[in-house]
């Protein structure tokens, strides 16, 4: 069932042979791919220098995985409903959800300034609590089915989702109901500092998918058009009845797990070097190189479009104010808010507001997690020395 | 109108929601072919067909995960939880994403679902079919938690919980499922086509049980009619009248009615069946003394479950809150 | 990985040939077997007869499935720790649990009337929620590689169980960690009234084992030897360091779900005739006979052992008291009991006991389910007509 | 004899429980390799191999399930759930098992675990890294649930946790991780080998923050300090008296402790991050109300978090208790 060699389209232009470009996709199409792949990689090294800058809190670094999340989306029909991890926070602005959103979640805003309406997008919420999200993707295909339409779904996650309980019943689900998902996972062979041979006993994730009778393919996930085409492939599978596949992206997470990370805590970093070379950005340049498709005046433009669009992003999210108070408390119900409301927003009401705090700043002493824990001045109640 | 049992008046509520939408779903474990281990779901897969009343895997986080999805997409999930008990696998996916999809959706996309749990002991069952867990969700933010106790409640929450915006934890009071019958009006209980305050106030507002000066009781579920029997008991024993609230919603708590209630009677008490610390019952108490204290000749009681796992079924009489410890919390109170 | 043609050893005397005897198992060996197939089908029918009495709670039958519990058990050595669900209730009176505290659990009875120390017996607690013991026999075994011991465990649990996300965890940690540790899936072909083509959209349960790199092995579940075959190679190859099994012990569920259940609602009881004849107490007894083994007198002797083990577990329950009220907190801390525990035990005993409550009776309405429901006399607070 | 961070405390007291008992395991998401993504258990991989320390796959039902056979086989497993958002996926084990291990078998074999969870906000941290879910627990009987606040407490409540046969939910309060140095002394807070009383009280008493008489704060984790500082705030502008105690324990609730400051200063205020429906407030407030209500010369008030998910992080400092908030607060009891 499943491909132990993942599937390459893209060679190195040298030993390694560049294979048929998938169907369906021409000049345009490879372009506009690569466009997306160029935005996304814009907006993952904007997005760590404002982190460096005190201006988003910790962010989710997927330098290297542009192509996992790009490819994987130019296989999606418009109809398709998409489910991001925080790893492809980003994913949205390739569906017109503006930048300044993405960055305003970054920065721990909530309401308008940093959350969206998934049904604008067809796009779920970004999903913090791992792999938890998978039963909604099967559960949007499901209803699909349901109401006889041809929607599909698509959800990210990472080889450490798949020890999670929730992996397992949303693809059962998916299985038995036959829903068109596809289970997207970007195998980056690390879950912060564990190791994916702490994940799982098997070699690869894609055999997983014989728990549930349903095909498991292996990519090279460093590889835009493969993510393309595979997921492309399941996708009008799913549609015409096929039912769900699972996905595995296998690639190598370059840098840290998030900004509070240091990797150098726990793997070879010199590894991690030559795992880079791969990288779907400049992997992609190349290739259209060789076709002819791209040269530097085209590939000039498209980065200083992806720059500007970010920066314009930069800006809104600086012109944004700080939600107030009553953001915590007006989106909660769609119906009328309960009077426990109304007594919270008064009483916060009542005392002066802090100015907005800065987020947290790189980390010391280093923490490998999702949060950067400084040392406080001392805190009254303890006794200090 | 006819005479209905809970179970019955929940069956009816469910055929009234599904002729009304069709994107009205149902899902749980059991519940198409049988109709549920209790038949409150009964005749809805030979009405409905099985793409809307959906017998699905043994999981719950499954069921309430996948019904995220559904939801998401535009349809109405009703889901059953077959025990009390069984509804802790599906807590992640209830208090983070049920919870918060609201929330994390600017209000657009609440997960506008209703999960039915037969909850509470008294039926002689195994380990881990009788507990009480409404007050884990209703500390956690952004569900709205009610429990009917007459079959006319239970058909109009219902109808008002699956026609509602918000996630709704339904409570069903499984001890009283088929324990007496009332008259439930065949005229829907207010338009179903528009959520309107009607529905909403069924989701919100406590119900007078029954009418008294001395002290009230404060009840929900099973521990209402036992509330009504210990207020009659002290009628005939000691001349006492006792009020009866049944609070209908736990979250919100209708702090308006609670709180006059209480002045009005100047002592009060509250009942459940789950386990005391942090249950619903401190959260009614303290609302009553930080709000109408001075109103108050005693402090308000407390007759609840007790901390300690639901015990095996010989000894749930021992746990369960009877007739004649309300009376004895009441009369505690009224001696103070 | 997994075979697909249920593994069994005895065939029907018939066109089915038997096939050879398991090694290890002499005459006196399968006599033994035999005996605990015996005691657990007494056990059985006569917790039947005592639920339909009203002496007994809702009882979940097992009548068809002895061979997966005996035989499996069989396979165990006496350090090795077992963990069953409720179907496999009365397991431990094998292992010289007293049959009166099993029937005193079935009657609702808690502390030592109807609770044990697992520790007494290598036997877990009879689990009720589905699937969530199967972390906890992952975890002894592994506690047991911890400390540099040959300890392996045994679960029993449905086909439906392995669609929780307890089923993937406690199976990937064991392979992660290579635990000795046999999971034995007594596939019925039914959880209460769903059939297990709704559990999952794989043809076997074996299928599953790939998700984890370990063996899936098939057996026919109404044979105690294949059952029992199964599990020594498992238990043997878990204990030399070769990690998990999991085994599907196929076969049909015969009675009700439950003594609440009336399965004539949803499926086709002419259909579970058939399985019936594959039943597995008369197909070993039969075995036996062809071996030569068994005569009518053995048989005799060994059903009426047997009824009087289980008569002296009846009489035993009868002259149990119900426990009292501080059976409720007694145990609940193995330190000292919180101030709450005696102020609640001080309510409790204020007001007057109730006599023992009857457990309740056959069920009418009918209900699929584990707990009978009674039209109640009408309660008191509802207006009645 | 040194000057510790709370982190400091907590991995000096795991450094302690491995040396002292070789049955003391420890496992989660991180912990070995790299320390914990807080570094509170660093070190021990290094000095005790990765037998007994140990990174697990990433799944929060797995390692408490498996810790449940763990201490059944007789260790003694220490988990670490990496942020408080992500224990939900656990919560049946925890609920279901680990609390009623002990129960299940007549109090031989209790799920002798503790649960560390770095809990609450004010770090800036993205979704489901600032919850306070205590309540949940100390809602579900048969476990003990507490929270220190200094880094001795932390240290010698952990030992003392580890050593305790019943299982421990260990509410660490994160934001307070680094906040501040105590010199912890280097002899051990008790015998290791006996589960004597000193263990246990450690895990059931409060403790006395501050001196005061006028109005008494209860709180604990990280709004402890700010109490204190409320009350140095009210001492300053108003010349009041603010008690302050240090809860601890959250199940059991040190009733006398709570009951006796409460009648000693007549009014009281309880704090805390979580919710405020049904949360440890609601019992506090109502355990004073019930048993000391004539000593009191106002109602009991709550400073808590509101009934929202806990929100985005730029808008945390509206969410938490702030000292101005507690000194609103208990200026409204003292008003009263
Ligand atoms: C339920 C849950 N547990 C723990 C965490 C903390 N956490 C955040 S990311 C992460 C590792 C995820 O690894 P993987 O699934 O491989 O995805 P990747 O980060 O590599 O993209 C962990 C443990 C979480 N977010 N959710
Ligand atoms: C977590 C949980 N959910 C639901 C139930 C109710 N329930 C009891 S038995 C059962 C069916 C179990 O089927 P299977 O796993 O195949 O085991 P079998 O009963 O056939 O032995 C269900 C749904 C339960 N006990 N636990
Ligand atoms: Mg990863
Ligand atoms: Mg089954």
């Amino acid at each position: 069932m499943s491909t132990q060699e993942p599937l390459r389209i893209i060679g190195d232009g040298g030993e390694l042979p560049d294979h048929p470009v998938p169907d369906g996709l021409g000049e345009k199409e490879l372009l506009e791919l690569y466009r997306w792949l160029v935005i996304l990689r814009t907006f993952d090294e904007r997005a760590v220098m404002l982190q460096r800058q005190g201006r988003v809190g910790t962010y989710p670094l997927y330098w290297g995985e542009e192509g996992t999340t790009a490819g994987a989306l130019f296989a999606c029909e418009d109809a398709d409903w998409i489910f991001p991890s925080y790893r492809q926070c980003s994913v949205g602005i390739l569906r017109g959800l503006p930048v300044a959103t993405v960055l305003g979640w970054v920065r721990g805003y909530g309401g308008p300034a940093g959350f969206y309406n998934p049904r604008d997008y067809r796009l779920g919420p970004i999903c913090v609590p791992i792999a938890t999200h998978l039963p909604h993707a099967t559960g949007v295909a499901w209803a699909a089915k349901i109401r006889g339409e041809r929607t599909a779904s698509l959800a990210w996650f990472g080889e450490g989702a798949t020890s999670e309980g929730d992996f397992h019943e949303g693809l059962n689900f998916a299985s038995v109901f036959r829903t068109a998902t596809v289970f997207f996972c970007t195998n980056n062979q690390w879950a912060i500092s564990t190791p994916v041979t702490r994940q799982m006993a098997t070699r690869t994730v894609a055999e997983k998918a014989a728990a549930y009778g349903i095909p498991g393919i292996r990519i090279d996930g460093f590889d835009p058009l493969a993510c393309y085409k595979a997921a492309k492939e399941a996708l009008d599978r799913g549609r015409e009845g096929g039912g769900p596949t699972l996905i595995e992206a296998f690639t190598y997470r370059i840098k840290a797990h998030g900004t509070a990370d240091d990797p150098s805590l726990y793997r070879d970093e010199t590894e991690t070097q030559k795992w880079a070379q791969l990288e779907p950005v400049g992997r992609m340049a190349s290739f259209l190189r060789r076709l002819e498709i791209l040269d530097d005046d085209k590939n000039d433009e498209l980065k200083a479009e992806a720059k500007e669009m970010v920066a314009e992003g930069v800006r809104g999210l600086e012109s944004v104010e700080q939600p107030g108070p009553e953001v915590m408390f007006d989106y909660v119900y769609a119906s009328d808010n309960p009077w426990t409301f109304t007594e919270g927003l008064e009483e916060v009401n009542s005392v002066a507001r802090k100015p907005e705090a800065a987020p947290p700043q790189p980390p010391s002493p280093p923490s490998a997690g999702d949060v950067e824990i400084q040392p406080g001045s001392g805190a009254p109640g303890v006794e200090e020395a | 109108m006819a005479e209905l049992t809970m179970v019955e008046a929940l069956n009816k509520a469910l055929h009234e929601a599904f002729s009304a939408d069709d994107r009205v779903v149902l899902l749980g474990e059991d519940v198409a072919q049988t109709g549920g281990v209790f038949r409150v779901t009964a005749g809805l897969l030979k009405e409905y067909g099985g793409e809307r009343v959906i017998d699905t895997p043994l999981s719950e986080a499954g069921i309430v995960g996948t019904a995220v999805g559904l939801s998401l997409y535009g349809l109405l999930p009703v889901v059953e939880i077959q025990f009390d008990g069984f509804v802790y696998p599906a807590f992640e996916q209830i208090v983070v994403h049920v919870a918060r999809y609201g929330w994390r959706t600017n209000g657009e996309c609440p997960a506008n679902m209703v999960i039915r749990i037969p909850f509470g002991g008294g039926v002689r069952a195994p380990e881990l079919h009788s507990d009480s867990p409404e007050a884990l969700f209703a500390h956690s933010p952004g569900l709205k938690v009610v429990c009917p106790t007459t079959p006319s409640d239970a058909r109009a929450m219902l109808l008002a919980a699956i026609t509602h915006p918000d996630p709704v934890i339904f409570m069903e009071p499984k001890r009283i499922y088929r324990a007496g019958r009332q008259e439930v009006s065949d005229a829907l209980p207010f338009d179903l086509g528009s959520t309107n305050g009607d529905a909403s106030s069924l989701l919100s507002t406590a119900r007078l049980a029954r009418e008294g000066n001395d002290l009230v009781i404060f009840a929900y579920g099973a521990t209402v009619p036992l509330s009504v029997e210990a207020a009659e008991k002290l009628k005939t024993d000691k001349g006492t009248s006792l009020r009866v609230v049944d609070l209908r919603s736990l979250y919100p708590l209708d702090v308006d009615a609670i709180t006059s209630h209480a002045s009005a009677c100047g002592r009060a008490l509250v009942v459940h069946e789950a386990p005391r610390t942090a249950g619903i019952g401190a959260e009614v108490s303290s609302l009553i003394h930080e709000r109408v204290m001075l109103d108050l000749e005693a402090p308000v009681g407390r007759v609840t479950g007790f901390d300690v796992p639901f015990p095996q079924f010989a000894n749930e009489d021992d746990y369960l809150p009877s007739v004649e410890r309300i009376a004895r919390g009441a009369e505690k109170v009224l001696s103070f």
